[in-house]
């Protein structure tokens, strides 16, 4: 059954793949790249990859949608016809894809327990990961503990991302509140946002402080918390919702959220351990794994917020400019 | 679970027809009608999943859904009016 | 068992629901018409579905948060679908009434 | 900050309390303060854009509210199954109308419900809201027929009359 799921998502994944392709209008593709997305999605569910799949489903169908109207709305939205002939890049695709699938034959068969991949080390977090770090949810074990090194350079990447858009864009004033925005013509949007917004401001905050116990985690969090202040600004326009949480504030917090993750390995240092070794923070170690989890998956959830909502802040107000000109 | 099974086939039809309309649309707007029956189908495909499989923590993930997909519609529509005036809304999308 | 007859009933009709949404999808003849088919499988499919999966359960955080997910999904659809309507209206596009009528006017 | 605006932030309070209890579902002390600090920071941001936008949205949980959804779910098994009898049919029975309905005698709040009860109802679908007219688009006249009967009008007006 679940084989014969993932068939069919996949050939709905294709068709829409195909489709976009040869779509000139970007509005449509960019919609129909959400779908994409959402089947994604869905297929990882299928396969068990509950974790993937929320952050799929949050940043993917949510965020990423937001991101790529905004830019339509600043560059357009009609792609320009192409001149010279794909003859080229044609022939070099099919080589190039015909190699991958050769390399493909020699790959151990899909899903084998006993492939290199799964045996590195992937029995020892599952075998000892109970013990050593005590979380229900292994993957935030693996994620948060066992590779937190590599998890604080996603949060800076993150970070740098929002850095670089914002160096680019630039963040909006906080008070032009004359300019008349948002869609204030739909009383029922607006009711229904002003309803909604609080709920998922909340759910934003159980998804943070729930990772260990199910899917979830300061990366999901902080998208899905700041799609709710991205929700208000669409609604009631961007000068009210920069009034609500000012891009001030924005840059405090993004770099807040890293150093918080810094602080927490620097503080194992200080304790006698390595960098980013939890076991020292409290006398029993698995009490200080929990705690070294807890502050740096806040300090994750704190950066993506104010990174995503920098960043949607500097689109929409450059939208919002070149639509008044 | 014959039945549970049954409904999740029904509800992947209905993505799937949601799909071909939002692929092979008259306007914008039956595009956009398509590309939200999908995202609402997807989260109550993935509540049926989850009692399928035994696996209820999927139900977080059906709440993002509903909620995110909410906000992708609300982008859409908010966006629709910045870009509108490369072509007119009501025509008939040029498609290839 | 009676709940689980009373699950399968509402599971399939919920499952009826949503396919004659979908091919009134492509059976009605414009969008304003359309979007009536698709509030078919937001409305009473969904309700029927959720309600559906509830009976299935123990009646525990598992129902809660099944109804949350139709809670969310009747307060956003039909906000939704409202926008929508709204924005094609403003948009300029017309209901087959208006059309009909615009027609009589160049004719006569 | 006046009597109204204390019950205001107190029902949302609890709304939102009682909404993180039933999804975390632990009743652990450290989940717990979670909770509490959580809430709190949601209320504190709901008062901010409240008061950027004046606009408070007091959600309404009182009896007759349910009541009314009772009522409103019996509504979209009849008209839902109408709606199939379309789709399955033949497409000559389709006669959609545009009609403009008095929303002037509704109390401001309760119009967002009457407009989104429309649109939930299979076979109508509300197009635009201003201050005295909802603009409805039906696939048949009768169902605009039993709209303008005034029945669904009426039990909305009624529970905000009940609320205060």
């Amino acid at each position: 059954m679940a084989e014969l799921i993932d068939l069919v998502l996949l050939g709905m994944l294709a068709i829409t793949a195909l489709r976009i392709i040869f779509l000139k209008d970007l509005f449509a593709v960019v919609m129909l790249f959400g779908i994409y997305s959402f089947l994604s999605a869905l297929i990882f569910v299928n396969l068990d990859a509950v974790d993937v799949a929320f952050t799929e489903a949050a940043v993917g169908a949510g965020i990423a949608t937001v991101l790529m109207l905004g830019t339509l709305a600043l560059t357009g939205r009609k792609e320009k016809a192409n001149s010279h002939t794909a003859l080229l890049p044609l022939l070099v695709v099919i080589v190039t894809g015909a190699a991958l699938i050769y390399g493909t034959l020699d790959m151990p068969p899909f899903g084998d327990p006993e492939n290199p991949a799964n045996q590195h080390v992937a029995p020892r977090y599952i075998e000892e990961s109970p013990q050593e770090v005590g979380l229900p949810n292994m993957v935030t074990s693996v994620l948060a503990s066992y590779r937190a090194f590599d998890t604080l350079g996603e949060t800076a990447v993150v970070f740098a991302a929002a850095i670089g858009v914002l160096s680019l864009l630039g963040l909006p004033k906080q008070s032009q509140a004359t300019i008349e925005s948002g869609l204030k013509s739909h009383l029922v949007l607006r009711v229904v946002a002003k309803l909604i917004i609080p709920l998922i401001l909340v759910f934003a905050l159980y998804v943070q402080f729930h990772g260990d116990y199910g899917p979830g985690g300061g990366f999901q969090a902080g998208v899905i918390a700041a799609a709710a202040i991205i929700l208000y600004a669409l609604v009631f326009g961007l000068p009210l919702a920069t009034q609500v949480i000012q891009p001030k504030l924005l840059k405090i917090l993004a770099s807040m959220g890293v150093l918080i993750y810094a602080a927490t390995g620097v503080a194992g240092l200080f304790f006698g351990g390595n960098f980013l070794d939890y076991n020292v923070l409290a006398s029993d170690p698995v009490a200080g794994q929990h705690i070294g989890i807890i502050v740096i998956e806040f300090g994750i959830g704190v950066t993506v917020f104010a990174a995503i909502l920098s960043i949607f802040y500097g689109f929409a107000s450059q939208a919002e400019r070149a639509n008044i000109q | 679970m014959l039945v549970l099974t049954a409904t999740s086939v029904a509800i992947l039809s209905v993505m799937a027809l949601a799909l071909a309309r939002a692929l092979k649309a008259d306007t914008v707007y039956d595009r956009i009608l398509g590309v939200n029956m999908v995202g609402t189908k997807t989260a109550l495909f993935i509540a049926v999943m989850g009692f399928l499989g035994g696996r209820p923590d999927f139900l977080d993930i059906a709440i993002v859904y509903a909620l995110i997909n909410f906000i992708g519609m609300i982008a859409v529509l908010r966006f629709f009016e910045y870009t509108a005036t490369d072509g007119e809304p009501g025509d008939k999308e040029q498609s290839s | 068992m009676i709940l689980e007859t009373l699950s399968t009933i509402l599971l399939i009709s919920g499952a009826f629901f949503s396919l004659t949404g979908a091919i009134g999808l492509f059976k009605f003849p414009d969008f304003f018409t359309r979007v009536h088919a698709a509030s078919v499988t937001d409305s009473i499919a969904t309700i029927l579905i959720i309600s559906g999966l509830i009976l299935r359960t123990d009646f525990d955080l598992v129902a809660i948060k099944l109804l949350f997910i139709l809670v969310f999904l009747l307060l956003t659809s039909p906000t939704a679908s409202h926008a929508l309507a709204k924005s094609a209206r403003h948009g300029g596009l017309l209901t087959l009434a208006e059309i009909r009528d615009t027609q009589n006017k160049d004719n006569g | 900050m006046d009597r109204k605006t204390i019950i205001y932030l107190v029902t949302w309070t609890l709304i939102l309390a009682v909404f993180w209890l039933l999804l975390s579902g632990f009743f652990k002390p450290l989940l717990l303060s979670f909770g509490l600090a959580s809430v709190v920071l949601v209320v504190v941001l709901v008062r901010r854009m409240d008061n950027t936008d004046n606009q408070p949205q007091k959600p309404s949980l009182s009896l007759p509210f349910f009541r009314y959804i009772a009522w409103l779910l019996g509504q979209i098994v009849l008209s839902s199954s109408q709606v199939a009898k379309l789709v399955w049919g033949s497409s000559k029975r389709l006669s959609p109308t545009t009609t403009k309905l008095p929303v002037a005698h509704i109390p401001e709040d309760s119009r967002v419900l009457y407009a989104n009860s429309i649109t939930m109802t299979p076979g109508t679908l509300s197009v635009d809201i201003d201050d005295n007219y909802v603009t409805v688009h039906a696939l048949r006249e009768d169902s605009i027929k039993s709209l303008q009967g005034g029945k669904m009008a009426n039990s909305v007006a009624n529970i905000s009359g009940d609320k205060n």
